[in-house]
């Protein structure tokens, strides 16, 4: 260790720690559902909102919402918002190629899903109005997952992408207030 | 209120990329101590200290303002540390300021910082472990959409950048310096989330900006001119639910029309002298005029291409440079109040508006979910 | 019922900057030895703070600090775990350093909790390897 | 320095409601807020759209991710848009907001909540983040670690004993048995709890905070807006909080400036000091911490400590502090107090204390 060694001027530190996670029981439940090719929420009796997720609550009321107010809802929805993804390289980014990021109204639901990713459509023909259905992993291929605030990963552990349905597009006026 | 609020003096870092010169406590006393000196004041003066900063993460250390006691001057004295997203350098200003409106404190000492460069933010905004794609990922499909609602021309985008980067030319502690731009450039600049390019992104920054918050006692002994506190006002809406508008949030129009009415303001457009608010990614600049009632819905672009934004234009809007040049996350807020004050006070350099007596300091965060504002006036009524 | 959980470990790496007097002492460390610093009242403290925690005034000049100190507190951990300085049984304690007006927080190997008292004099003993880091001080051990 | 003591208005405490402390609970925050912020809403009557500003305390790092506040927002179903802050402390740091923000008289009621789940991490290794990032947190001091330090710093003053401190534990967990919020209860010998081997010298595991999940909620009003509800006010007649220097080696650990400062200023609002009260709840985690403040309070024999069971018995992080305010509501509105004392604090040992005095309607 010489004495004439530059100044010290910073330092690098890894900050480590563990955290489990443990699943809800609305999140087993809606995790279960998936993994048999059904997407769940809960309908809340204040509001006769949808939510899917479950989250065991109603978001506009405040109240509770238990298994009692479980409902089905369809794996085809409506696109109501999106953006084209330039992936920015960072740790835990593991998308190298521009993709398509959409927000999707599914029917029966009456909030929008974030972060699914639209295939089989070139970029500049993907719309708000735009009418897509669930491609499923194969069940074989479907992981268990704890289901987050937003259901991210559970969906696309079981839901590969959403593809246009063809069905025709929705009115414009059916989804200018739900972008989410 | 019970209690005149005024602010007696601001400072803040010179930001950049990163500040290797300093730790994070010799930071946070550059703003500071800039502040103190623009007051007339030292560190025993001060009552208490309010400090914001974004996620903790960020840095790597929890609750630093602990470890920043010693560096605030904060032995023996009361210290509250606030975190509301992005907005939570403006809602740390209105915390303080509410320190002296309720009558609780004379001087109190309001700092918000981020040294971005320490950690991996762009982690920490995609929201951890959850994954995610940024704010710009999260914010591009509501500026696709006002832009397809407005029918706005492509380059609206363009000219703001353009204008807050040349405003940023004239302001000495801005990040981004870029001289020299033309639309063509930001153009050209890669397509990050659609409809964002690069250029009309913000940077990451390190930096710290600081107030000194005083009661009428203090601001009527105070030499200098001061920035009067004429309304403060927050507001938070859910970041998803069914019905919900992101491209013009209500809780942003209610938190604007709520500051306003508080600082007698009945025509902002007509009114306001100045604004400096939390413009991340272009487009936000027509959105929040629109969301600000400064523009009818669908028209806030008309202003930015016919120049009202303009430094010297008739509305000025982001005269700093804006989070577009400089971005420190947890001060971001903070940067727009300070700015909305040096304006009422006289004391913004090159990028003073001529005669500015009444400006709005705006922030926002979250999924655009969080608000907080502040009137200021050159006059306490 | 057994219930679904996921294990994750968050590691994110950090580059911290030090500054003129963090950077000092991390860079005493290195070269195997202790700094102080004066508050302007000409108060010591090791290691050196950059603001004088009495009243928040910038602290001044940095002094060079002997290694040896004085033991005032200790918390004897018998099953060090994966951060501590230590793998075998030591103290996390309050050293003062000979000449400072502060105490230091490090660990001392002392082998037996019986041996930590308040007065027990100890020397730092440094890592072989040194890059700037805290640990380049290993940890303190009574003096014989 | 001045601080202003005549300050214009009465507030109360009007509805206080917490979900139990337990060592792992499988709902998410936010199903617990749902919880404790209907039932302060059921217990005042009033309606959620009539509160005037909200605010709340959490930190991310108990969960390891970022803006977690932003999701237990869920749970005030916020729609229309409030008025809403959010401090990353302690709840009871988010009260005192509360309570600065009802002095201004433009608004009536504020609802105050808090949440934290310390199951998630290794509690230990989280607690040590808050220590600075260049000379404490890179040695892997953990929290019990920077405890025990200041434990002997205790036993070395002559400030305290080690069976003193079982006592204090088996205090904690004989009162709890009372509490059905409680986490750790039970009668035990304090003689036998002396036989644990240490966790960390001088801390044995009985002197030592479980880890604990919680939430909890509180509505506090104006005094006029207390009689409007028709509910029975517990006034706030002074809160004070304040902070000592960062790194403990500068500090006397024996002592606790911080918290004697900032009871002196709740005192001076007040119009009656710490020793003054029935009950005082206080946030020690450790047996010596209960110690250190007493002293520094100046609580006399006459005052009844930590009937709930206190932080020993359920020390929900982040939580623990509003629930001392909310235990001490409880002790007035329960008829056992009159006046009470709640202490929250904050950062490695004792850095900064909160100190807030309650007075019943009728004192």
């Amino acid at each position: 260790m010489a004495e004439q060694q530059a100044p010290v001027v910073m330092m690098e530190e890894i900050v480590s720690l563990e955290y489990t996670t443990l699943a809800t029981d609305v999140g087993i439940r809606f995790m279960d559902c998936l993994i048999e090719g059904r997407i769940i929420g809960h309908k809340s009796k204040q509001s006769g909102l949808v939510y899917v997720p479950p989250k065991g609550y109603c978001l506009m009321t405040g109240s509770p919402t238990t298994a009692d107010d479980e409902v089905e809802v369809s794996d085809h929805g409506v696109v109501t918002g999106f953006t084209i993804i330039e992936p920015i390289q960072y740790p835990g980014q593991e998308e190298t190629e521009r993709y398509v990021q959409a927000q999707v109204l599914l029917d029966g639901a009456s909030s929008a899903l974030g972060l699914c990713r639209i295939q089989d459509i070139p970029f500049e023909e993907v719309r708000a109005g735009l009418r897509v259905k669930a491609v499923w992993r194969p069940p074989e291929d479907r992981q268990q997952t704890i289901v987050d605030s937003w259901g991210g990963r559970a969906i696309s552990s079981c839901i590969q992408h959403w593809v246009p349905s063809g069905e025709p597009d929705a009115d414009p006026a059916s989804i200018a207030k739900n972008m989410y | 209120m019970a209690e005149r609020c005024a602010v007696l003096g601001g400072g803040q870092t010179h930001h950049r990329r990163v500040r290797d010169d300093v730790s994070i406590a010799g930071m946070l006393r550059e703003a500071a101590e800039r502040a103190l000196a623009d007051a007339d004041m030292d560190w025993s003066d001060v009552d208490a200290v309010v400090t914001g900063k974004a996620p903790d993460p960020f840095e790597g250390i929890m609750m630093p303002e602990l470890y920043l006691t010693d560096a605030l001057g904060g032995t023996g004295k009361p210290n509250i540390r606030v975190h509301t997203a992005g907005s939570v350098g403006g809602s740390t200003a209105v915390v303080a300021s509410h320190l002296i409106s309720s009558g609780v404190h004379e001087r109190v000492l309001t700092i918000s910082w981020e040294k971005q460069s320490e950690g991996d933010t762009t982690w920490g905004l995609s929201g951890g472990r959850s994954g995610g794609t940024g704010a710009g990922g999260a914010f591009a499909p509501y500026m696709l959409r006002y832009r397809e609602n407005s029918g706005a021309p492509e380059n609206t985008g363009f000219r703001v950048a353009l204008k807050d980067r040349r405003n940023a030319l004239k302001n000495e502690y801005a990040h981004l310096k870029l001289a020299n731009l033309t639309e063509e450039a930001i153009k050209e600049s890669p397509l990050l989330w659609y409809p964002v390019h690069r250029l009309e992104s913000c940077p990451t920054s390190d930096g710290a900006a600081c107030m000194i918050l005083g009661n009428e006692k203090a601001a009527r002994a105070h030499s200098k001119p001061v920035a009067w506190v004429r309304g403060t006002a927050v507001r938070s809406e859910l970041g998803q639910f069914p019905g919900r508008d992101p491209v013009d949030p209500q809780a942003g129009r209610d938190c604007a029309a709520d500051v306003y009415r508080q600082a007698g303001i009945s025509d902002p457009r007509k009114d306001l002298d100045c604004v400096e608010c939390y413009v991340p990614f272009s487009w936000y600049e027509p959105m929040w005029l629109e969301n600000l009632h400064l523009a009818p819905k669908n028209e806030g672009w008309k202003l930015t291409m016919e120049g009202v934004t303009e430094l010297d234009g008739d509305l000025p809007l982001n005269m700093s440079g804006g989070v577009l040049s400089t971005n420190p996350i947890g001060a971001s807020g903070m940067l727009r109040f300070l700015e909305a004050s040096m304006q009422v006070r006289g004391v913004a350099g090159e990028h003073q508006v001529d005669g500015a007596s009444l400006a709005l300091g705006h922030a926002y965060g979250g999924n655009a979910q969080y608000f907080a504002m502040w009137v200021v006036g050159s006059d306490p009524d | 019922m057994d219930r679904p959980s996921e294990n994750f470990t968050l590691a994110l790496k950090y580059k911290r900057t030090l500054g003129p007097v963090v950077g000092a002492f991390l860079t005493g460390l290195r070269d195997g030895r202790l700094v102080g610093i004066k508050t302007a009242e000409g108060r010591v403290l090791c290691p050196p703070l950059e603001y004088d925690p009495a009243n928040g005034q910038r602290t001044g000049e940095l002094v060079d600090l002997p290694d040896n100190g004085t033991v005032e507190s200790w918390s004897w951990v018998s099953e060090p775990q994966r951060k501590h300085p230590l793998e075998r049984p030591f103290a996390f304690a309050t050293i003062r350093i000979d000449g400072a007006d502060s105490a230091l927080v490090h660990a001392v190997d002392a082998g037996s909790r019986d041996v930590m008292a308040a007065g027990l004099r100890v020397k730092a003993q440094y890592a072989e390897e040194r890059t700037g880091r805290m640990r380049d001080l290993e940890c303190f051990v009574p003096i014989a | 320095m001045a601080d202003i003591l005549d300050l214009p208005r009465d507030v109360a405490i009007v509805a206080f409601s917490q979900v139990p402390s337990v060592a792992q609970e499988t709902r998410t925050e936010a199903q617990m807020l749902v919880e404790s912020i209907n039932g302060v809403l059921e217990q005042s009557g009033i309606d959620r759209r009539e509160i005037g500003f909200t605010v709340s305390g959490s930190c991310d790092y108990l969960t390891g991710a970022t803006f977690t506040f932003v999701q237990m927002l869920e749970a005030t179903a916020a729609w229309p848009p409030i008025s809403e802050s959010h401090v990353e402390a302690d709840g009871a740091w988010a009260f005192y907001e509360g309570w600065v923000r009802l002095l201004h008289g433009d608004i009536d009621s504020v609802l105050v909540y808090a949440s934290g789940k310390s199951s998630l991490g290794n509690q230990q290794e989280v607690m040590s983040l808050w220590l600075d990032p260049y000379y404490l947190e890179t040695l892997g001091v953990d929290m019990f670690s920077y405890a025990g330090l200041q434990a002997q710093a205790v036993l070395n003053a002559g400030k305290g004993k080690e069976s003193e401190w079982a006592e204090i534990a088996g205090r904690s967990r004989r009162d709890a048995l009372s509490n059905p919020n409680a986490q750790v209860r039970g009668e035990v010998d304090p003689a036998e709890l002396l036989r644990e081997d240490y966790l960390r010298g001088p801390l044995r595991p009985h002197a030592c905070p479980p880890v604990s999940d919680s939430a909890a909620a509180m509505l506090i009003t104006t005094a006029e807006k207390a009689a409007k509800l028709g509910v029975e006010p517990v006034y706030v007649r002074g809160i004070d909080h304040r902070a000592d220097p960062h790194y403990f080696g500068v500090r006397d650990l024996s002592v606790s400036e911080s918290a004697r400062i900032a009871g002196e200023k709740a005192a001076a609002k007040a119009g009656f000091g710490p020793g003054d009260v029935d009950v005082a709840e206080l946030a020690a985690m450790y047996p010596h911490e209960e110690q250190i403040l007493v002293d520094a309070l100046g609580l006399g024999d006459g005052v009844r400590l930590n009937p709930s069971g206190g932080a020993l018995a359920a020390n929900p992080v982040m939580v623990t502090g509003l629930l001392r305010i909310g235990e001490a509501y409880n002790a007035i509105r329960s008829g056992s107090a009159r006046r009470a004392l709640a202490h929250a604090q904050s950062g490695p040992c004792l850095q900064q204390n909160l100190v807030c005095l309650l007075e019943g309607g009728n004192g």
